[in-house]
């Protein structure tokens, strides 16, 4: 699988993505510059967390405007698999890739910690390696992550089963303390109609190698190997 | 020319800090603050003395970085 | 060559240098004379300032370089001391370690949030400025009493802004630590660490070289910010301190994160001689600081400075305090190469002068020269203080018989386990990003210290930041040794081997003797400690003046300490997460009582001597834990502290969700002093199997006993109580955040 | 009665906020923007109907809560 990781001024992540993605594939992502509209064609584009542009304004929402974003719509509406986590999945919404916003935290507060997060479904190129209902446990950092949309988009992403995953308590119960932001619907990812398009709060990137902090996340990255090589 | 954007949150939609001000409000002791909402308000400084065009630009400017029209209204002023 | 000949221009509008002029800027009428001796003449107003600033308690340290210089600095793992930007440590493997602790407590006290936040930023720089990555943050805070009404606002704010700060820039904050106290109502302290890792061979420091190379100014362009900031947080508080707010500063997080990538891309050529951040009295400190360290002269023109307003003069720009900016000496030839960098990251980058042979700081301001002062005097008859001091005496120690037990034992454990300085901190930390960068492997609360992984290798090191400032207080002596001593505890309570550490000084007013007893003391107790236990200061920060009309803090030299573990994986927490195994208390227990948590919260008092530290016994102790967790023999291990015993084996129980009973020993002297004394240089460790480690504990001379099991979700004390972990937690977690929600 | 408080950052502190703001919109194709300053509003819904009176609530409340008088300035405007 070849990945191309994009990287703003701002984005901090990148390095943890990166390596994530070298760990399971053995191969480095090629990392590409937000002012570069073209890059040479990869099999996954990745959208790291970070701060672009320090989140002002509105988290993600110069990011969206670069020439590199525009290139990678192009490309999402061709097919090529995006994956956007954290200040990624603010990135890409903003670019319109995916429905919804991510608002401030219901307790106005950047939050990081581990969360357990319910897989919607185990069948996506993103998710093929869980199983549906599973419940994975990987850290969560931001202060924006509170995922609205209005109600009539809402029901669409329930009815199409757009929904990646879910917070929920570690016995898989969703909502209540579970939910660390306020998100609608407890949801934590979401996917574009095709489902070639991934948007999450959580950071699967840190949750690869047992002694920091868990390795559930590594399926994730494992099951696009899979898919996409 | 100086210009000012205001953009607000559309009804509708829920609005995390102003809930949270309205609530730290009344526990301040301010019981009669009812519903808050929060939004923001950019001033520019912009080249060139034509209002109408600057508006025409300035609403340009909301729809592609300004305001998240899913969510967000704005509505612009022209200053002088 | 620019010389006394051509004395400055004095500008437009520009003020005659009366006395009050001179007061204002904090220089003492003598201060003032050794200034028109060294200029032989008046000075401008820049060149006043200029003086005001580089010989401010801030950036001189005047009152304390006597007392620092006691202090070991030397080891043979240690490649650059005190008196750079960051202290340097060897980490092996062609690595360094580069760390630095420094306070940014005035600042906070006025506006919480920038301040605290330009307090990371700041402390960030002079760690990267050295060619470091910074892989880890930490924070050390003292707040007032909870119930005084500033409290809440400057606790949220200062987190925030740390918060803010840190997650931005995208470097973990693994720990730190929070007390509070009636004696910082008026003056907090936040105290910020930053710790980086960079290739030995490759650290550059501030020191000048190579007479007609070029000044640079990358960064930020420069504003009225924080303009006499050094004096400010070198000048007791009053109540009209809040009119001096136009001084704070405001930071920019994401223009830091460009100027470090921007920095580090620079640095991996070879384009650069010498570099120094921009933080206390800005251009002024870092220009003068790399010419003196070189033995050189510099000419800057001050009207190439990027500025941010218009109107600006000399006497603003000297002595702006706008964040994130740095000062390089390039090489020649290399102004391109370097402009090409900081433009792709978007930063103001500016040739603004030149090296020069004349030992003088040139200003010209338009081509008028506007300031002239010779480099060499101003640091060498720079004002030294050896202020009168009077040292504290040993308060009596607390006779166990002057303290009943407490009538209801399960209450009084519920009690300190909910007192604001035991609380959990999770109310905190957890609006710090400590997972980024992938490398955490203990998180805060889960170890004595936090353990980040050296990227790219399997080694990690230990970090933590402790002081006890009640024990310094009742005795500045032994809690200094008191402090580096709880610091090596903490890292070798996670296996690693403890290498250095960085101070922060925290104290009152100097010119009071008692105040300078204080510092005095601490700094002799510290000195012996690091000594003792092979743990030399490589940098550090002083804060004097922490009061507020008249009242001092709690004297505060905070501790932040670098340990090294070889393998990461062999690395223990304090978690116990499983049932049957042994609890084994290493150490004396004498059940001290004197300025103990337990005295405080549940009697009331805040008396007595504190606990004695034996530094031997420290090492003895500490070496034989640390060959224990070496030879696999310990599953988790929590230095005893605040609170003692009790509340050791409580966070154990709380952090890994397993309970645990214990039983007083029939000998012990006193259940009290056994369960909540604060005697120093003891662990309590969870193992498998008691035998061979009492065993080689007895060998190697240090005190060990079995003192119970764990297991269940109850913690018990035999025969005096029992907590069910839900109630334990809830005690532990639910006071901060309760805190913090509750009206005003 | 409804209120409307403005909050903006003091003349000559720094606004890390509205500086990226300006320079995105340089790069988006903006050159005429010059200076840009971001602020924010709150309105607020109020009980009661005494204008003078709400007027001097809402000082309070903006000293208290709203701004944060160190490093911004605030203005009030009843509206109804
Ligand atoms: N301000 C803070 N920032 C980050 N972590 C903190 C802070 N205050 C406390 N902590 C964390 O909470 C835990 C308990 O702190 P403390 O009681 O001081 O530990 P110890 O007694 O082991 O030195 C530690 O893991 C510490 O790192
Ligand atoms: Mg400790």
């Amino acid at each position: 699988m070849k990945a191309a990781v994009l990287v703003f001024p701002g984005s901090n992540r990148e390095g943890d993505i990166a390596r994530a993605i070298e760990l399971v594939t053995a191969r480095k992502p090629q990392m590409v510059w937000h002012g570069d509209g073209d890059f040479d064609a990869a099999d996954l584009i990745v959208v790291p967390g970070g701060f672009s542009y320090g989140d002002y304004l509105r988290c993600g929402a110069m990011a969206a405007q670069s020439p590199v974003m525009a290139e990678v719509k192009r490309r999402a509406a061709r097919g090529v698999p995006v994956l956007g986590v954290c200040n990624g999945f603010q990135i890409i919404t903003e670019a319109g890739l995916l429905p919804g916003v991510l608002m401030r935290n219901r307790q106005l507060k950047f939050i990081c910690g581990d969360v357990h997060l319910r897989v919607e479904t185990g069948q996506s190129l993103f998710t093929n390696r869980y199983q549906s209902g599973q419940v994975i446990r990987v850290p969560v950092a931001h202060a924006e992550g509170n995922y609205f949309a209005d109600a009539e988009t809402l029901r669409r992403l329930e009815d199409r089963g757009q929904v990646a995953f879910r917070y929920c308590a570690p016995d898989g119960t969703r909502g209540g303390t579970g939910n660390p932001n306020g998100s609608i619907n407890d949801i934590a990812g979401v996917f574009n109609e095709g489902k070639t398009v991934l948007g999450m709060m959580p950071h699967p990137e840190n949750a690869i190698e047992p002694l920091f902090g868990g390795g559930d996340g590594r399926g994730l990255f494992e099951g696009l190997v899979e898919a996409l090589s | 020319m100086k210009a000012r954007v205001h953009v607000t949150l559309k009804n509708g939609v829920l609005d995390p800090q102003g809930k949270a001000i309205g609530h730290s409000l009344n526990r301040l002791g301010f019981p009669e603050v009812g519903e808050v909402r929060q939004g923001k308000f950019i001033e520019l400084e912009l080249a060139g003395t034509d209002a109408a065009a600057a508006r025409t630009r300035l609403d340009e400017m909301c729809r592609k970085l300004l305001a998240n029209t899913v969510i967000e209204n704005y509505s612009i002023e022209i200053l002088s | 060559m620019s010389s006394e000949r051509n004395p400055p221009v004095k500008l437009p509008n520009e003020p005659a240098i009366t006395p009050a002029i001179v007061a204002e800027h904090g220089l003492a009428p003598d201060e003032y004379q050794r200034l028109l001796r060294i200029m032989g003449r008046d000075p401008t107003l820049v060149e006043l300032g200029i003086f005001s600033a580089m010989w401010s308690e801030h950036c001189s340290y005047k009152s304390s370089k006597v007392w620092l210089k006691k202090l070991p600095t030397e080891a043979p793992w240690v490649i650059q001391g005190p008196g750079e930007n960051a202290g340097v440590i060897d980490i092996g493997d062609g690595e360094a370690c580069v760390f630095k602790m420094e306070s940014h407590n005035h600042p906070s006290y006025i506006e919480p949030y920038q301040g605290a936040a330009t307090g990371v930023g700041g402390i960030l720089r002079d760690v990267f400025t050295m060619g470091a990555r910074p892989i880890a943050n930490l924070n050390a805070l003292r707040f007032g009493d909870p119930a005084h009404p500033k409290t809440r606002h400057l606790v949220s704010g200062v987190v925030a802004g740390i918060a803010g700060y840190g997650n931005c820039m995208g470097i973990p904050t693994v720990g730190g630590e929070t007390n509070f106290h009636a004696a910082y109502n008026g003056n907090i302290l936040v105290n910020a660490m930053t710790v980086g890792v960079a290739q030995a061979d490759r650290i550059f420091y501030a020191r000048a070289t190579g007479v007609g190379n070029p000044l640079v100014y990358v960064g930020s362009k420069t504003g009225r910010d924080g303009i006499h900031g050094a004096t400010m947080s070198s000048t007791e508080f009053s109540e009209d301190s809040e009119s001096k707010r136009p001084t704070v500063q405001v930071g920019d997080p994401f223009v830091e994160k460009l100027l470090l990538e921007a920095c580090l891309e620079l640095m991996a050529t070879d384009a650069i001689v010498a570099i120094q951040d921009m933080g206390a009295a800005g251009l002024t400190s870092s220009s003068f600081e790399m010419a003196a360290k070189g033995d050189l002269g510099v000419e800057v023109e001050l009207d190439r400075v990027p500025m941010r307003e218009t109107g600006m003069n000399p006497y603003e720009l000297m002595l702006s305090e706008s964040q994130e900016r740095m000062l390089i000496v390039l090489k020649p030839g290399r102004e391109e190469l370097a402009r090409k960098i900081f433009e792709k990251w978007e930063l103001d980058f500016a040739v603004i002068g030149r090296l020069t042979d004349s030992g003088r700081m040139v200003l010209r301001w338009h081509g008028d020269v506007v300031g002239n002062i010779p480099i060499p005097p101003l640091v060498t008859e720079a004002p030294m203080y050896k202020r009168p001091w009077t040292p504290t005496p040993l308060p009596a120690q607390v006779q166990s018989a002057s303290v009943s037990d407490p009538k209801d034992w399960k209450a009084s454990l519920l009690r300190l386990m909910s007192c604001p300085d035991l609380a959990s901190k999770a109310w905190i930390w957890k609006q710090y990003d400590h997972l980024i960068m992938g490398n955490t492997a203990i998180r805060p609360q889960d170890g004595d210290a936090a353990l980040v992984r050296v990227p790219g290798s399997q080694k990690a090191l230990a970090l933590t930041s402790d002081c006890t400032p009640r024990y310094v207080q009742a005795h500045p002596e032994t809690g200094g040794r008191q402090a580096v001593a709880e610091a090596w505890r903490n890292i070798t309570a996670t296996g690693a081997l403890p290498l250095a550490i960085t101070d922060n000084m925290n104290f009152g007013n100097p010119q009071k003797p008692e105040i300078m007893g204080q510092f005095a003391g601490a700094i002799t107790g510290m000195a012996e400690a690091c000594r003792a236990l092979d743990f030399p200061v490589v940098s550090g920060n002083v804060s004097l003046y922490n009061e507020t009309e008249g009242r001092p803090i709690l004297p505060t030299p905070t501790i932040g300490a670098v340990g090294l573990l070889q393998d990461v994986a062999r690395g223990v927490g304090a978690r116990l997460t499983q049932g049957g195994l042994a609890l084994v208390l290493i150490g004396r227990t004498t059940g001290w009582l004197g300025q103990s948590l337990a005295l405080r919260e549940l009697h009331g008092r805040e008396d007595g001597a504190p606990p004695p530290v034996d530094l031997a016994l420290e090492r003895r102790n500490g070496d034989f834990v640390r060959s224990r967790i070496a030879a696999r023999d310990v599953v988790a291990c929590h230095d005893l502290s605040d609170g003692g015993l009790l509340v050791a084996l409580a966070e154990m129980c709380v952090a890994g969700g397993t309970g645990a009973t214990i039983e007083v020993p029939p000998d012990a002297a006193m259940r009290q002093g056994w369960l909540y004394g604060e005697d120093q240089a003891r662990y309590l460790i969870a193992t498998r199997d008691a035998a061979p480690l009492l065993e080689a504990a007895h060998a190697a001379g240090v005190e060990a006993r079995r003192i119970g099991v764990s297991g269940g979700d109850t913690l018990a004390v035999r025969g005096l109580l029992e907590i069910g972990l839900a109630e334990l937690r809830s005690a532990h977690e639910e006071w901060l955040p309760a805190y913090m929600n509750a009206a005003a």
